[in-house]
C-alpha cells in the first residue's frame, strides 16, 4: 500500500468568496504506517481526509492509492469519524458485519470474520447491543472494528476520540496501538491534539491554518513501549512542545 | 289596472326587522331574486335578508336551526324537518313541479321495470328520489330492486353524464346537464305524478306569532313578483337566468316544467281534498312514504303545519 | 484589574430570591404520574361533564344539543341494530385503504426527494402547487374517471393525505447524518444499499410517526368521500343525520369516529415502540 | 497477534472498486443550480405538456378534461368579468381569517403544552380524540350557533388546522434545549419569563414552519366552507362548476387555488428568513 | 460567600431499579476560590453541580449558600454549561446583558454592564453578533461573560471547554484565569480533564465513580504565574499523576 498526496488544492464557494481551504498538500503513507496530521480547528484537517476517502474532490492535485488516482470512495479506504455514525437499528455485531454484507458475503461467513474483530475490540460480550445502549468509547470501538472488517489498505480516522473524556481517550489510544499492531492496518489519522499525534504516530504532518499547507513533518521517535509512562519522557515532552509552538502562531487569531 | 310599480294597497306598517329568507337552486324560486333586484321587498316594506344556497341541504338546515326565519323548500322536506322536531308553518305555494324533476334513463332502458338491477343516482331523502321511489311503486318495485347510488344532485347529474350510472333523479337545472349524455332521455318526471312535488315558502312558527305583518309582506311581495315578472318578461328572465347560471334560452325550458301557483291555485291548495293537489292530503301520503321508507321514523303533527291566512289576506286585498 | 464591579447600580443579587419549587408548572420536567394520571382524566370528564351539565340545564334544545343520555341511547341503538360495526367497518376500511395508498406512493417519493436533490427539484414545485388544491374539488373529476364504487372514495381519501406524507417524510431524511451516509460509501456500499439499506431503516421511526400524524387527516375526508354514494359508513351515517337533524346521530358518529382515531394513535405508537426499540427516544 | 488476517475469504478489496461520481443521483449533496433550475422547470413543464397532449390527442373528451387553452379561456373570462378577482379575494379573506384564528389558538396553546407536562397532560387526550373528527361534520353545529355569515365559514376552516397546528407547534417546544432553559433560571429568570422570553423566541422559526404546512390544510377546507350560503368564494365557484359539469372552471379554480397557495407558501419562507435571520438552517 | 455541601445524596429512579448517583458528599467553597472537581464519565459530577445550582433536589443533605439553604436556582449562582447555551436570537451584547434585563434593570444602565464584560472577555467587536456567527470558543467566552454580569456569588461551569479542541482550550483555561483574577469570582468547576483541573484550580474534588463521593481532597500548590509552562513543572506533572492514579482506579471498567 502507497498512498500519495500530490500538489492537493481545495477551494469552498461560499457567499464572502472563494475559501481555500488546503492549498499545495503534498503527503505519502506506506504500509503499517501509523501516521497523524494535526493542525488548529479550521486548518482544514477533516477536508484533507475527506479527499483521501474520496468524499469530496479535490480542485487541483491528485491523489493515489498504489498508483490508482482516487475518484471516489471505496472500501480500500476505511473511515471513522468522531461521531461514531453506527446504524442505530443494528446491534454491535451487524454493525460490524455490515461493510462485508454490502459487499455480498454470506451471513454465515460474515459471522466468522465478525467475531474476529469483535474479539479483537473486546467487545464479544456486547455482539447483541444496540448502539444505544453502548457508551461513548465502546460505540468507537464498534466503529473501528466495523471498518477493520472491511480489511481497508488504509484506515482513515477524524478525530475519533475527540468526543470521549480524558480518561476514555487515553485509554482507547493504547487500545489503537494495540490494534494496528496486531492487525498490521495502515493508519492515517488527524486531530487537533498534540499529545495524543506524538503518541500514537511514527510521523506527524503539522498543518498551517487557512489555507491549510503542510508546516512541517516530524518523525517521531520514543524509546521502548508507547504506555502511559512514556508521556513523562523528556523526548515525549520535547516533540509536544515543537509541535504545540508550531501550532501556537497559528492558533493566535483565535484570541483577536 | 295595477300600478307599474308593483305596490300593494293593504296597509302595512313599515317593518324594523330584517327577515330572513333563504332559498336555493329550482326555477319555482328563481322569482325571489327577482323580487330583491327589482325592490320589490323595499316596496312592500319589508327588509329581507335574502340568503341564496348552493347547496340546497343547508337551506333546509338553516331553517331548522333557526338561523332563518324562511325558506323555500319541497312538502317533504318541510316534512322531514317537522318530524325532526322543528316548527314549521307553511304560509305560500311557489310552485308544483309539473316535469322539472325528471328520472333520465340511458340508451336501452324504455320502461320503469327496466329499471330492475340498474344502476341509479340520486339524493337520498329529496323530492327526486322521492318521485323515483313513486315511479318503481308504480311498476311494482322498490328500491331493493334497483342499484341505488346515494349522490348529491349536482354529482348525480355529473355522474349520469360521464356514464357511471343508468338512470338519475335530478331536478332542473341539473337536467339540462344530465341530458347531455347522449342517446339519453327522460324515463318519467313529475308531470307524471301531478301535485306530488310541491313547493312553499315554509316560515319558523316562533317568527311568524312574533312578526306576522313581516310575513304577510313576504306574501304579498311573492305575488308582485309575479305580477312584475308577468310585466317585463326579458329584463326578469335575464335576472333568473343568471342565478341559475345558465342561458336565457335554457332558462326558459324549465318554464314548462314548473307550474308557478297563482293566488287562486294558492287558495286552493290549502283547502282539503282527497288527492294530491290538496296539501293536507299530500302531506299526510308523503309522510307515510317517509316513514314507510325509513327515512323519519314518526310521521309528524300535521294539523298545524298549514296556514292559509296570509294568502287569504292577500286574495281579499286584491280582488280579480 | 481596571474598573471595580462595586462601580454598578446592580446589588448583588438577593440568594434568598430563588425560583421556588413548583409542580404543577414544571417547564420541561416530569411532573408525578399520580398528577399526570389525574389530569389526564380530567381531560375527558370535564367536557364531559361540562356537555352533560349544558345539555340537562335546557338552555340549548335537544335538537341542537342532545344530551349525554340521548347520545348514548343512540350509540347503544345503532349498535344493536348492526348498523354502528357495519358503518365503522366500512369506513374503516376506506381510510385504511385510501391511507395506505398514499402512503405507499409517499413514502418512496418522500425518500427520493429527501435522498436526491433532483428528485427533489423536479417534484417539489409540482406538489407545492397542488398539495394546496382542495381534495374535495377532485370529487367530480374522480367520479368521471373512476366510477361510484370504492375506488374514488379511497383516491379521494388518499389525494387528501399523499402530499402532506410526502413532505413529512421527505423532511425526515434530512436528519440522516451526512456522515452515517459516508461511512457507508467508505463500507463500499452503492448508492442504492444507502438508499436502501442506510436511509430507508433510519428515517423508519419518522415514518410511522408523520403516518400516525397525517392518519388524522385521513379521518377528515371520511364524511365528503362518503357523499359519493355510499350506502355504509360513518361519514354517510353522519350525512344522513345532518339531513333529517338526528343531532344525536351526528354526535354519536364522531364520538366513533374519534375513538377509532385514538386506537389507530395508539397502534401506531405500539408499532413504533416495537418496531424501533433500538431508537433513541 | 493471534488469528492471521489471511484466515478470511474476502479477497482485499479491489481499489479500483470504487463508487462513480454523478451528478443526479448524488445523496444528501447539493446538485448544480443550473440542474436545479432546469429540474424545477420541467416539473411544471412536463406535467402541463402532458395535460396538453392528452388533451389535444382527444382520448379524452374535453367534458372530462379540458384543454389547457379551454382552460386559460375561463380563466381569461373569469378574470375580465372580474369574479376571479371576487372570488379569490373572498377565499383568501375566508382562509387567513380562519388560519389566523387557528393560530391565536393553537401557537399559545402548543406552547403551553410544550412547556408544561400538566397542560399537556390536561389537553392531550381530549385533543387526540376531537382531531380525528372530520372537520365537515361540525358544519350543522356552527349554522346553528354561528349563523350563515362569515362566522360559521372562517371557523369550519380555523377548526380544520387547529389541532394539527396545536401538535407540531407542541412538538417543537420539545427541541428547545433544556440546558437554555436552566441557564435563565440561574439568571434569575422566573418561570414566565422562560416561557414568554426563552421558549418562545426560540420556537418562532418552527412556529413559522408549522404555519406553513398547515396552511395547505386550511385550503383543503375551502370548499367546504363555501358550501355554507357562500355567495362569492373559489370554494363555491368550483362547486358550482361540478355541478353544471363546467370541467374548464374547475380546473380554472384549482389552478388558482394553487397558485394563491405557492404565493402565500414562498410569503411564510420569506417571513422566516426575514424574521429568523439568528437560526443556524 | 461560603458554599457547604453537606451529606449529600442523589438518587434516581430507573427503569433497572434506583441509581445511587451521589453518595455522602461533603465540600466547602469559600469566597474567591477556583476549585475543581474531578471525576471519570458517570462519576455524578453534573449531578453534583445541578444540586448546587439548584436546579434539582437532593434526596438527601444539604446545599448552603452562606447559611441559606438552596431551594432552587437563583442568580446568586451563575451556570456555564458544556453546551455553550446562548439564547441563538439575540446578539452577543443582548446576550450578555439578559440576566440583567431578566431581573428589570434599564437598557442604559445594562449597557453600561455589558460593555464592561464584553470588554473582559474580550468581544467587545463582536457585540451585534448572532452566535452562529462565532467559534465555540468564543460561544463560550459569551456564556462566561452573561455569567459573570449577573455578579453571582458563586459561578459553577459544567466541563466549558470539553467541546473545544486542544488549542482553544488551552488559550480558554488561561483566559479563564484571567478573568477570575480581574473579577474575583468565586468559581466551582467540573471537568474529566484533569490537567485543566490541576492547571486552573486551587483545590481539587476527586470523585469516586458509581456511586460519586468524595475520594480525596487535594489543595494545589504551585509556584508562580499559572502559564503555559507551568505544565512542565514536575510539580505539576506529579499531581496530575496522582490524580490520574486516583482516577485510573476508577476508570478501568470501561474496558470491562
Ligand atoms: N462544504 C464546505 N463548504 C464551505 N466551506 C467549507 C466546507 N467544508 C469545510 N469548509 C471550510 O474549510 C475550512 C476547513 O474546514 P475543515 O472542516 O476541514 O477544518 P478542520 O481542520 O477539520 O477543523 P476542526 O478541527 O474544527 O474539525 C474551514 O474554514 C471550513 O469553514
Ligand atoms: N435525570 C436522570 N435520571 C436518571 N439517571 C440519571 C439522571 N441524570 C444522571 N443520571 C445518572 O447518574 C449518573 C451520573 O450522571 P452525571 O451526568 O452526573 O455524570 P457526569 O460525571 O457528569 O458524567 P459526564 O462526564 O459523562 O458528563 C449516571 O450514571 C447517569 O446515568
Ligand atoms: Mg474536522
Ligand atoms: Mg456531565
Amino acid at each position: 500500500m502507497h498512498l500519495e498526496v500530490c500538489h492537493l488544492f481545495k477551494q469552498f464557494k461560499t457567499r464572502q468568496g472563494t475559501l481555500v481551504a488546503l492549498k499545495d498538500i503534498n503527503l505519502h503513507v506506506e504500509t503499517g504506517e501509523f501516521i497523524c496530521a494535526v493542525g488548529a480547528s479550521g486548518s482544514g484537517k477533516s477536508t484533507l481526509l475527506r479527499l483521501v476517502a474520496g468524499l469530496d474532490m479535490p480542485t487541483a492535485g491528485e491523489i493515489r492509492v498504489d498508483d490508482v488516482p482516487v475518484t471516489g470512495p471505496g472500501p480500500d479506504r476505511g473511515m471513522v469519524f468522531q461521531s461514531y455514525t453506527l446504524y442505530p437499528w443494528m446491534n454491535v455485531a451487524n454493525n460490524v458485519g455490515f461493510g462485508l454484507k454490502l459487499r455480498g458475503m454470506a451471513a454465515r461467513d460474515r459471522h466468522q470474520q465478525v467475531n474476529y474483530y469483535l474479539d479483537v475490540v473486546g467487545l464479544s460480550h456486547c455482539a447483541q447491543c444496540f448502539p444505544k445502549e453502548l457508551s461513548g468509547g465502546m460505540k468507537q470501538r464498534v466503529a473501528i472494528a466495523r471498518a477493520l472488517a472491511s480489511q481497508p489498505q488504509i484506515l482513515l480516522m477524524d478525530e475519533p476520540f475527540g468526543a470521549l473524556d480524558v480518561q476514555t481517550k487515553e485509554t482507547l489510544q493504547q487500545f489503537l496501538l494495540q490494534v494496528w499492531r496486531r492487525t498490521g492496518t495502515t493508519i492515517l489519522m488527524i486531530t487537533h491534539d498534540v499529545e495524543e499525534a506524538v503518541f500514537l504516530s511514527g510521523r506527524i504532518y503539522v498543518l498551517t491554518s487557512q489555507p491549510g499547507s503542510i508546516k512541517q513533518e516530524l518523525s517521531i521517535d520514543l524509546p521502548g513501549e508507547r504506555d502511559y509512562q512514556i508521556r513523562r519522557h523528556p523526548r515525549f515532552q520535547n516533540y509536544k512542545d515543537e509541535i504545540v509552538t508550531l501550532l501556537r502562531q497559528e492558533a493566535l487569531p483565535i484570541l483577536a | 289596472s295595477p300600478p307599474t310599480t308593483p305596490t300593494t294597497p293593504t296597509p302595512t306598517p313599515t317593518t324594523s326587522t330584517s327577515v330572513r329568507i333563504g332559498f336555493s337552486a329550482w326555477p319555482g324560486w328563481f322569482p325571489w331574486q327577482v323580487a330583491e333586484e327589482a325592490k320589490i321587498f323595499a316596496a312592500n316594506q319589508v327588509a329581507v335578508d335574502l340568503k341564496w344556497f348552493d347547496g340546497y341541504l343547508d337551506s333546509i338546515n338553516a331553517l331548522t336551526v333557526g338561523q332563518l326565519d324562511g325558506n323555500s323548500q319541497t312538502l317533504n322536506d318541510t316534512l322531514s324537518s317537522v318530524a325532526a322536531g322543528s316548527d314549521q308553518v307553511i304560509v305560500l305555494v311557489n310552485d308544483n313541479s309539473t316535469g322539472n324533476d325528471q328520472i333520465i334513463v340511458r340508451q336501452g332502458i324504455n320502461a320503469i321495470a327496466d329499471l330492475k338491477g340498474k344502476k341509479v343516482a340520486a339524493e337520498e331523502g329529496t323530492v327526486d328520489h322521492f318521485l323515483l321511489l313513486l315511479g318503481l311503486q308504480k311498476a311494482g318495485l322498490a328500491q331493493k330492486d334497483i342499484e341505488f347510488k346515494p349522490l348529491e344532485t349536482g354529482a348525480a347529474a355529473a355522474a349520469f353524464a360521464a356514464g357511471q350510472v343508468d338512470a338519475v333523479g335530478v331536478f332542473a337545472p341539473f337536467t339540462t346537464k344530465a341530458l347531455e349524455r347522449s342517446g339519453s332521455k327522460v324515463l318519467f318526471s313529475s308531470k307524471d305524478f301531478p301535485g306530488a312535488i310541491s313547493d312553499h315558502l315554509a316560515v319558523s312558527r316562533k317568527f311568524l306569532q312574533a312578526h306576522p305583518q313581516e310575513v304577510q309582506a313576504m306574501v304579498n311581495s311573492w305575488f308582485a313578483t309575479l305580477d312584475f315578472i308577468q310585466k317585463n318578461q326579458p329584463q326578469a328572465l335575464e335576472i333568473m337566468a343568471k342565478r341559475a347560471g345558465v342561458t336565457v334560452a335554457e332558462y326558459k325550458d324549465y318554464d314548462a316544467g314548473t307550474h308557478i301557483f297563482s293566488v287562486a291555485e294558492n287558495l286552493k291548495a290549502f283547502e282539503p281534498g282527497q288527492d294530491m293537489t290538496a296539501l293536507p292530503f299530500a302531506a299526510k301520503q308523503i309522510s307515510q312514504f317517509l316513514v314507510s321508507s325509513g327515512l323519519i321514523k314518526q310521521a309528524p303533527d300535521l294539523s298545524n303545519l298549514f296556514d292559509p291566512q296570509f294568502v287569504k289576506a292577500y286574495a281579499a286585498a286584491h280582488p280579480s | 484589574m481596571d474598573s471595580p464591579l462595586s462601580n454598578f447600580q446592580v446589588s448583588a443579587p438577593d440568594p434568598r430570591k430563588m425560583l421556588s419549587p413548583t409542580i404543577f408548572w414544571r417547564i420541561a420536567d416530569p411532573i408525578p404520574r399520580a398528577l399526570a394520571w389525574i389530569l389526564m382524566t380530567l381531560s375527558i370528564v370535564l367536557p364531559f361533564s361540562l356537555w352533560w351539565l349544558i345539555a340537562s340545564s335546557g338552555v340549548v334544545a335537544p335538537l341542537f344539543l342532545p344530551s349525554p343520555g340521548q347520545v348514548g341511547g343512540a350509540l347503544q341503538r345503532l349498535w344493536s341494530n348492526g348498523s354502528l360495526l357495519k358503518d365503522s367497518t366500512a369506513s374503516l376500511m376506506r381510510v385504511l385503504c385510501g391511507f395506505s395508498l398514499a402512503a405507499l406512493i409517499s413514502i418512496p417519493l418522500g425518500i427520493l426527494m429527501g435522498t436526491f436533490t433532483s428528485v427533489r427539484s423536479l417534484a417539489e414545485p409540482l406538489i407545492g402547487i397542488v398539495r394546496y388544491m382542495p381534495a374535495p374539488a377532485f370529487i367530480p373529476l374522480l367520479i368521471l374517471y373512476f366510477g361510484l364504487g370504492e375506488t374514488p372514495k379511497i383516491l379521494l381519501i388518499s389525494i387528501g393525505t399523499l402530499f402532506f406524507n410526502t413532505l413529512m417524510v421527505m423532511d425526515a431524511v434530512k436528519f440522516v447524518p451526512k456522515e452515517l451516509i459516508e461511512t457507508t460509501y467508505t463500507l463500499g456500499g452503492r448508492r442504492r444499499q444507502v438508499l436502501l439499506q442506510v436511509i430507508t431503516p433510519y428515517v423508519l421511526p419518522n415514518i410511522i410517526d408523520a403516518c400516525r400524524v397525517n392518519m388524522a387527516a385521513s379521518w377528515n375526508l371520511v364524511i365528503v368521500s362518503e357523499l359519493v354514494a355510499a350506502t355504509e359508513g360513518l361519514g354517510r351515517r353522519i350525512s344522513v343525520a345532518q339531513r333529517f337533524l338526528r343531532t344525536d346521530e351526528i354526535f354519536a358518529g364522531l364520538i366513533t369516529i374519534g375513538l377509532i382515531g385514538l386506537m389507530l394513535d395508539l397502534l401506531f405508537r405500539l408499532l413504533s415502540r416495537v418496531a424501533c426499540r433500538w431508537a433513541v427516544e
